[in-house]
Order: structure tokens, then sequence, then C-alpha cells
């Protein structure tokens, strides 16, 4: 049982799916989405555990040894980013009963759950493969159902928000495809342990240089690096509630897992950072999304497409932390996708409260709400504070890693440059705080709005504490980043 | 269309043939070109035409939706239960040499044959529950 | 390499640009899932053509040959269609809800809708 | 042929017209992967690409209309961008392995050389694409199922609500202000 956890992660909630979709029941199929998200929760930390103490577990697919065949690899990068997911869908999960029957109607709740559940499953499939086109495979089945879920919002924009993520997604993915099929043309291989042997070998040449561009620019297509992030801020801010606190928390993440597996463990250190000077191109797009999606996250009058713009700038942090290529600023990158993810699982599920009361998260909506919603705005604060990088909270944690990152290279106008737009996440968090906590609420507007339900506080209040708890106590995650991080760089050299 | 006799008859006489092969394209896969993916196709397509002459109504009579929709679930299931079976035998997931105890090369081709079928099942709903749906909102207009 | 050699990538390259530029450049949305379309097929065509080996047969197994194309390929590429069907099946669905919500697919006056409201 | 029927899809503006057009390019393609020794491949881009996608445009359209709007500016900024990455996969191609020469690496890989020799007894089917398909990588085809299944569950959340129910197609609720 134990040895067929790797398949069993992906399998679970993929058997799920079609189960959902054949109950056709909303509860039912509720309750199997939260069986085996919880399930899913469960093997991620068993893996996590075992890949933390023996390293690296493999599983041949089909039976078939690594090159022939298709080969599941898990090693502490995939482990840790197994968490990050299966842990936001087994809070979501729950927290969807009341977010997704308001928000979506009870006719189509089986079906939502379905997608839900092949999207998660498609997340995890991209982690744990050892397998270059099977990341393509399991890729479109997450952002199939991505797209599907994105369109269900009550807005008519939502449909082309997800239009339009659908052509810039299957853009990157054809790139990808491309990007593959160049490495496959080169080599013969599709397994990236192979690849990785192979590729080094190879007499100096154009094609691979080509190749890595076209990977790189597909997965930037999937995680909104800035210049190519167009489609994330109407996706999120129309999306309905509990998917934009799934999918925010963990498609960007996972696409940026797919960079670092390229990156490092494909093309290897060297290439990506010595030959492709990766480092100097990355830095200044990351510092640019940093900025300038932190500025026009200020000027936004809707919550959430004022978080989407600020998660675009946290992507930026975590994209920085990579191309420090050190092993601090690595640490601190894989360590900011788990904090981020809770932080932001957190901002977006109150929000869905206030969503679910006021049907708005307009910000002259919110008005006066510290008073009528005060658990629920609680949450949101705590979220706020640690996506400031308040001390003892999770996303303190990160940005001192990532500060040290950035001394350790000499890179002082960069660490000055994370604390000031640090002051400009206080500029948009504070905006919140003003309208809600110190301005009257409008009674005449909606007259019955009070604290949100439990179904939908206590999953909120879940991720915040854990935003707080790892700000307090962040040994686990540190050092779950840490041996990632020292994992990526010993495979490259 | 839907009153013109030729194309009604034609229809009842072409739908079986298209079915038949369909099959054909199935089980012909192992030695010439062909799969569970193109078979679908050609299974799903008979139906539409005999959808496109009869109109919607009718043929929602001979498949209803749900049950089209329900092929589309259950083709999946067939194909990831084969991998649960070969675990549960003690294989690894697909690993169909665990399917039969003898011989490991009959396993195989069992397994085979089944997950084609899984996927047979799954495009065959699929493409007429996506083509119910357009349809759908054509009348519905 | 001789130009022959390459001559019939660089061919699919065109192939692959001319289907990108419909998908970029087309205002009409249901242009742009039928650019994708090409897009992904010149992709297609690609991945087809290196597995290819002059003078050899498709890969059924058959005593009188001995040389077959690379097999590999064919079957990413199997998988690849079905992923791009499935891509257009959900993107024209889309489209049509679209439609419904907008009364036009053309991208300029839909954004246009957006801005005014 | 093919470059003139895509580029008739770029200048054409009855999407009828273009609809069909791209059937016939699929078509063309599946032809074309015959003569690549790719049947499968062929078999199925005809049965999807020209049959099954051709439908589903043909029915979009007949939803919603289908002449295109007339356009006056020339797109130059998506021009520079499909020029740079057209000429950027020229540069790369030009150290591909030639086209179709038996030395090619990814015919000597280990993967290629134990499909073709091995399956044959491995798996008793004389259609290699037939076995690597379903039992070397099976699990991709697995995948690839639950992709198409993903595609129903997709289409049927988005187009089974009824028409004109003011929460599904939302005219510009209360965000929209």
């Amino acid at each position: 049982m134990m040895s067929h956890l790797p398949v069993l992660q992906v399998i679970v909630p993929l058997l799920a799916a079609p189960l959902c979709a054949l109950v056709r029941h909303g509860r039912t199929a509720w309750a199997i989405a939260v069986a085996s998200s919880w399930v899913s929760l469960w093997m991620a930390w068993k893996i996590f555990q075992l890949v933390q103490a023996d390293g690296a577990i493999s599983y041949n697919l089909g039976g078939w040894p690594a090159p022939i065949g298709i080969e599941y690899k898990i090693d502490a990068l995939s482990a840790f980013v197994l968490i990050i997911v299966t842990l936001v869908g087994a809070v979501v999960t729950p927290y969807a009963l009341k977010s997704v029957g308001r928000e979506v109607g009870t006719s189509r709740e089986a079906l939502f759950y379905a997608a839900f559940l092949l999207c998660l499953s498609g997340l995890l499939g991209i982690v744990v493969t050892g397998d270059m086109f099977n990341v393509f495979v399991f890729l479109e089945i997450s952002s199939l159902s991505a797209y599907a879920l994105i369109a269900l919002g009550r807005d008519r924009r939502a449909l082309t928000a997800s239009y339009q993520y659908l052509i810039m997604g299957s853009v990157g993915a054809t790139f990808i495809v491309i990007g593959i099929g160049m490495l496959y043309v080169m080599t013969g291989s599709l397994n990236m342990a192979d690849l990785a042997i192979l590729l080094p070998e190879l007499p100096s040449n154009r094609t691979i240089p080509v190749a890595f561009a076209f990977l790189s620019v597909g997965v930037c297509l999937k995680l909104a690096l800035f210049p190519l992030h167009m489609w994330l801020p109407n996706a999120y801010a129309y999306a309905p509630s509990a998917v934009t606190a799934f999918i925010a928390s963990t498609a960007t993440k996972v696409a940026i897992y797919m960079l670092l597996r390229f990156f490092f463990t494909v093309f290897g250190v060297h290439f990506s950072f010595s030959e492709m000077q990766l480092g100097i191109i990355l830095l200044p797009l990351s510092l640019i999304a940093i900025f300038s999606m932190s500025l026009v996250a200020i000027f936004q009058t809707n919550v959430k497409r004022m978080l989407a713009y600020s998660s675009l700038a946290q992507i930026g942090y975590i994209i920085l932390g990579i191309s420090f290529f050190s092993n601090t600023g690595l640490t601190a990158g894989i360590l900011h996708l788990f904090n981020h993810a809770i932080i932001k699982g957190s901002l977006f599920m109150a929000l869905g409260c206030v969503m679910y009361r006021l049907n708005s998260v307009e910000l002259e909506n919110m008005r006066g709400l510290g008073k009528k919603m005060p658990l629920t705005m609680g949450a949101f604060m705590v979220g706020g504070f640690s996506l400031i990088g308040v001390p003892f909270t999770a996303g303190f944690v990160s940005k001192w890693y990532l500060i040290q990152g950035a001394i350790e290279k000499g890179l002082w106008p960069v660490a000055l440059l994370i604390l000031m737009t640090s002051l400009m996440a206080v500029v948009y968090i504070w905006r919140v705080v003003e309208s809600v906590y110190f301005s009257e609420f409008d009674e005449s507007q909606n007259d019955d709005c009070t604290e949100a339900p439990l179904g939908l506080l206590l999953p909120t209040w879940a991720l915040a504490l854990l935003c707080l708890y790892f700000g307090i106590n962040a040994t686990l995650t540190t050092s779950g980043a840490s041996l990632a991080a020292a994992n990526l760089l010993r495979i490259g050299s | 269309m839907e009153d013109n006799v030729i194309l009604r008859v034609a229809t009842k006489i072409l739908t079986p043939y298209i079915l038949l092969f369909a099959l054909y394209v199935q089980f012909h896969g192992d030695y010439g070109p062909g799969g569970g993916f193109q078979a679908g196709v050609i299974f799903a397509s008979g139906f539409v035409l005999y959808t496109l002459i009869y109109g919607l109504e009718t043929a929602r009579l001979v498949l209803p939706l749900r049950v089209a929709s329900l092929c589309g679930a259950l083709g999946v299931l067939i194909y990831a239960g084969v991998g649960i079976a070969t675990m549960i035998l003690g294989g690894e997931f697909l690993d169909y040499d665990y399917l039969n105890s003898h011989d490991a090369e009959h396993g195989q081709h069992l397994g085979i044959l089944l997950v084609e079928l899984g996927v047979l099942t799954t495009v065959f709903g699929v493409m007429v529950v996506i083509f119910y749906s357009f349809a759908g909102r054509r009348e519905a207009k | 390499m001789n130009a022959v050699g390459f001559l019939n990538y660089w061919f699919v390259v065109v192939l692959m640009m001319i289907g990108f530029y419909i998908l970029i450049a087309q205002g009409n949305l249901v242009k742009k899932i039928i650019g994708l379309n090409i897009f992904q097929t010149s992709v297609f065509i690609l991945y087809i053509s290196m597995g290819k080996i002059e003078g050899a047969t498709a890969p059924i197994l058959n005593s009188n040959w001995s040389v077959y194309s690379n097999p590999l390929p064919h079957v990413l590429i199997l998988t690849a269609i079905v992923v791009g069907v499935a891509t257009s099946a959900l993107g024209l669905s889309l489209v049509v809800r679209i439609h419904e919500a907008y009364g036009s697919v053309e991208e300029d006056q839909i954004n246009e809708m957006d801005r005014s409201v | 042929m093919l470059a003139v029927a895509a580029l008739l899809v770029v200048r054409l503006k009855n999407l009828f017209t273009v609809a069909m057009v791209t059937g016939i390019y699929s078509l063309l393609s599946a032809a074309f992967f015959t003569l690549l020794d790719a049947v499968d491949v062929a078999f199925t881009e005809a049965a999807v690409g020209a049959g099954v996608s051709t439908v589903l445009m043909l029915g979009t359209l007949s939803l919603v209309g289908h002449q295109q709007k007339e356009h006056k500016t020339v797109q130059l900024v998506p021009l520079v961008i499909v020029t740079i990455t057209g000429l950027l996969l020229m540069y790369g191609i030009l150290d591909i392995p030639p086209f179709g020469e038996s030395d090619n690496p990814i015919h000597h890989h280990e993967t290629t050389v134990h499909y073709l020799e091995e399956s044959g007894h491995e798996t008793g089917m004389p259609n290699v694409v037939t076995s690597v398909l379903a039992s070397y990588r099976g699990y991709d085809t697995m995948g690839e199922t639950t992709v198409i299944f993903t595609a129903m569950v997709g289409v049927l959340l988005l187009m089974s609500g009824r028409k004109g129910k003011g929460s599904d197609c939302g005219e510009g609720d209360r965000n929209g202000r």
C-alpha cells in the first residue's frame, strides 16, 4: 500500500471525479470531494515524511523501467509542493459547500466538484511526474478544468476572462510541447532524469537553447510572470470565490514548480544559470513585476482584483528568490510558495465570506464591515498582515530569507526595494482597513448583513491560523524548503 | 432535413454499418491502425448523423444525455479500474503483466483490450454529450 | 547539414506561425480557436517529421520489413490531438456562452462593452 | 497546399468557409502524416481534425453567426511577435538532426529500440503504436482519457444551465458597476 502512494496521490482524486459526475447529487459529490481531498492531504503528508527520511521516491508506472515507461519521481521539492496543493485543496473543499451552493447554483454542484477534483489531480500529476510529456498531459487536465471553473463566475466577464486564459494557456502549453519536441529530437528521451544525463553530453548546438526559451516562455505564460500576466487579474477577480481561493494558491505555484524542475533538474544549474544567464533575465523581470503590480494593486476598487495584482507581485518575489541562484534565495522562493499559498488562500476565502453576505467585494460596499462581520474581517486582517510581512506572521519569514538572500549576493538596492514594496502592500491593505474599520456601515444597502456561516468561517480561519503558526514556528516549512533547495542545487552541479 | 425520405432511409441503412465499422476499428487496432479513440469518434459520428436527420428529440430517446455522460465517466473508471486491479494483483499501476498469472503476454493483451474499451466508452460518451450540448443550445434559441 | 534536411522543418515553422498569427491577431473569437487548431496541427507535423526514416514503413511489425519509423512521436501526437480537440470543444462552448451574454464574438466590441459598464 | 489553406484562413471573412478550409487543412495534414508513416495519427487527425472539429465549428457558427467583422488596420504587434517566434524556431532547427535519416539520436535511444524490438513478444501486438500507447505509455493515455472527460465536464457545466437564467448569463450584475 505504502509503495503505491505516489500514484495513489494522483489517482484518488482522479477516480473520485467521475464518481462525482456519476452520482449527480450535489451533497454526495461534495462528500466524495471532501473525503478524497483529505485522503490526498494525508498521503502527501506520508510522502513528505518518507522523502524527508529516505530521499527521493521513484515509481514505475505500468511496471516498465524508467526511460521506457513513465516514471513518477518525488524528491524533496515535489513533496513540499504536494503538501501545498493538497493542503489548500483539503481546506477549500469543505468551504466550497456553502460558497458554491450560493455562487454557482445547486443544479451544477456535482459537476463542479468533478471539475474541482480533476483540477486537483492534474496539479498533483504535474508535481509527481518525472516524464516531460506526462507533464503536458496533466497540465492540460488541470488547465481545462480551471478554465471551466473560472467561467462559472456570476459576472459575464468571467466568461471572457476564462476565454482569455484558455487562449493564453493553450499558447503556453503548445510552446511547452514545441520545447519538449526539440529536446526529444536531440536526445530521444522524454524522461527527466535521462535528459539530465543526455543533455550535457550533447555537442554545443543551437537547438537546446531554443528549446529552453520555448519551455521558459510557455511556463511563464502559465505562471503569469510579468509581462505575460494579462490573463490573471480578470480570471481571479470574476471566478467563484472557492475557485479563486484554490487556483490562486495552487495553479501558479505548480507552474513555478515546473519552472524549477525544468531549470534545475532537466537543463541543469550550469546550463540555466551560466550559459543562458537566467539570473540576469529573471531578476529585472521579477523586480518590475513586484513594483508595477503592487502599484496597480493600490488603485483597484475591487478587492478581489486588488489581491489578484498583489498575487502577481508575490509571484515576482518568488521568482526573485530563484533568480539569486543561491541556497538562501532558493529557500526563500520555495518557502514563499508555501506561505503565499496559505496567505492568499485565507484572504480569498475571507473575501468569499464577504461575497456570500454582500454579493460584492467592491471596496465601497465593504464599508463598516468590521463591525458586522468581525470574524471574517479578522481573518482577512491576519492574511493581510502576513502579506505585508509583519513579524510573527508567515509572510515575514519568507521575506526575511529573501532579504538575506539579496544581501548575501551584495544586492543592497534589491533588498531595499523589497522593503519598499512591502510598504506598498501596507498601502493597499490599509485601504481595506480604512474602509472596513473606519467607516460607517451603510444600513440602507443591506440590513440583514451578519457574520458568515460557520461552514465558511472555519476553513478561512484554519488557513489564517496557519499563517500565524508558521510565522511563529517556521521550523517545519523552512527545513522542508531548505532541503528542497539543497537538493535542487546538488542535482545540478 | 427531417422530412427528406431519401436521407431518412439512407441514415437508417448507414448507421448500423458506421457502428460496425467503429467496432472493427476498435478490435483491429492491435494489427492495423486504429484503437479506442478513433473507434469512439466513429461510433459517436453514427449518432451524430442520426441526430442530424431525426432531430435531437428522437436521438435523445435512443440515447439520453444522461446515459451518454454516464459513458463518459464510466470509461475513465474502467481505465483507472484496470490500474487499481493490477495494483491489487501485486503489480504496479497499469502493469498488465499481472492480469494473467501464467502468461505475461496474455495479461498485456487483456489489459490493452480493457483500457482501449475504456477509451472507447469515454470518447463516445463525451463526443455525444458535446454534440448534444451544442445542438441543444440551438433548439433553445 | 544540407539545405533539404531542414527546409522541411522550416516549412512547418511557417505553417505554425500562420496559425499563431491567426490566434493572436484576429479579433473574432471563433477564428482564434481555428488559429489554435492550425498552430497545433502544424506542431504535430513537426513531431511526426522527426520520427520519419527515409525508406522505412509504418511501425506495424511485419516479417517483410525491417526498418520502421519511430513510433514514439506518433503516440505523443495521438495524445496531443485528443488534448487539442478537448481544448477547442471547451473554447467553443465558451464562445457560445460569450455570444449569449454579450451578443457579439468580436473581441474589440466585447472589450468596449466591458469598459462602458 | 497546406500553406495555401492556412493563408486562406487568414484572409477569408466568411467563417463557414473558414471552417471548411480548416477541415481541408486537417485532411491534407492527415495525408501528409500517412506519407510520413504515421498511419494511426493520420486516421485520428482525419477523424478528429476534419470530422469532430469541423462539426463543432459549424455547430458554434450556427449559434454565433458566421460573418467576421472587417478589420482595416494591420496588426503590427502580433506580426512582430510571430516573426520573432518563427525566426527563433528556424534558428533552433538549424541544428536539428537531418530529416529522414536513420542514424538520428531518437532512433537509437533505448526506448525506441526497445519498443521496436521487444514489443512484439512483450505485448503480442504487431502494431507498435498501439502497444506503446496502451502499455508502455499507458499512463499518458489514461491522462488523455481524463482530458477528454474534463472537456465533457466543462462543456456540461457551461452549457447545461438554461439560457437566459439570470445567474447563468449574468447580465452584468452588481459587481459590474
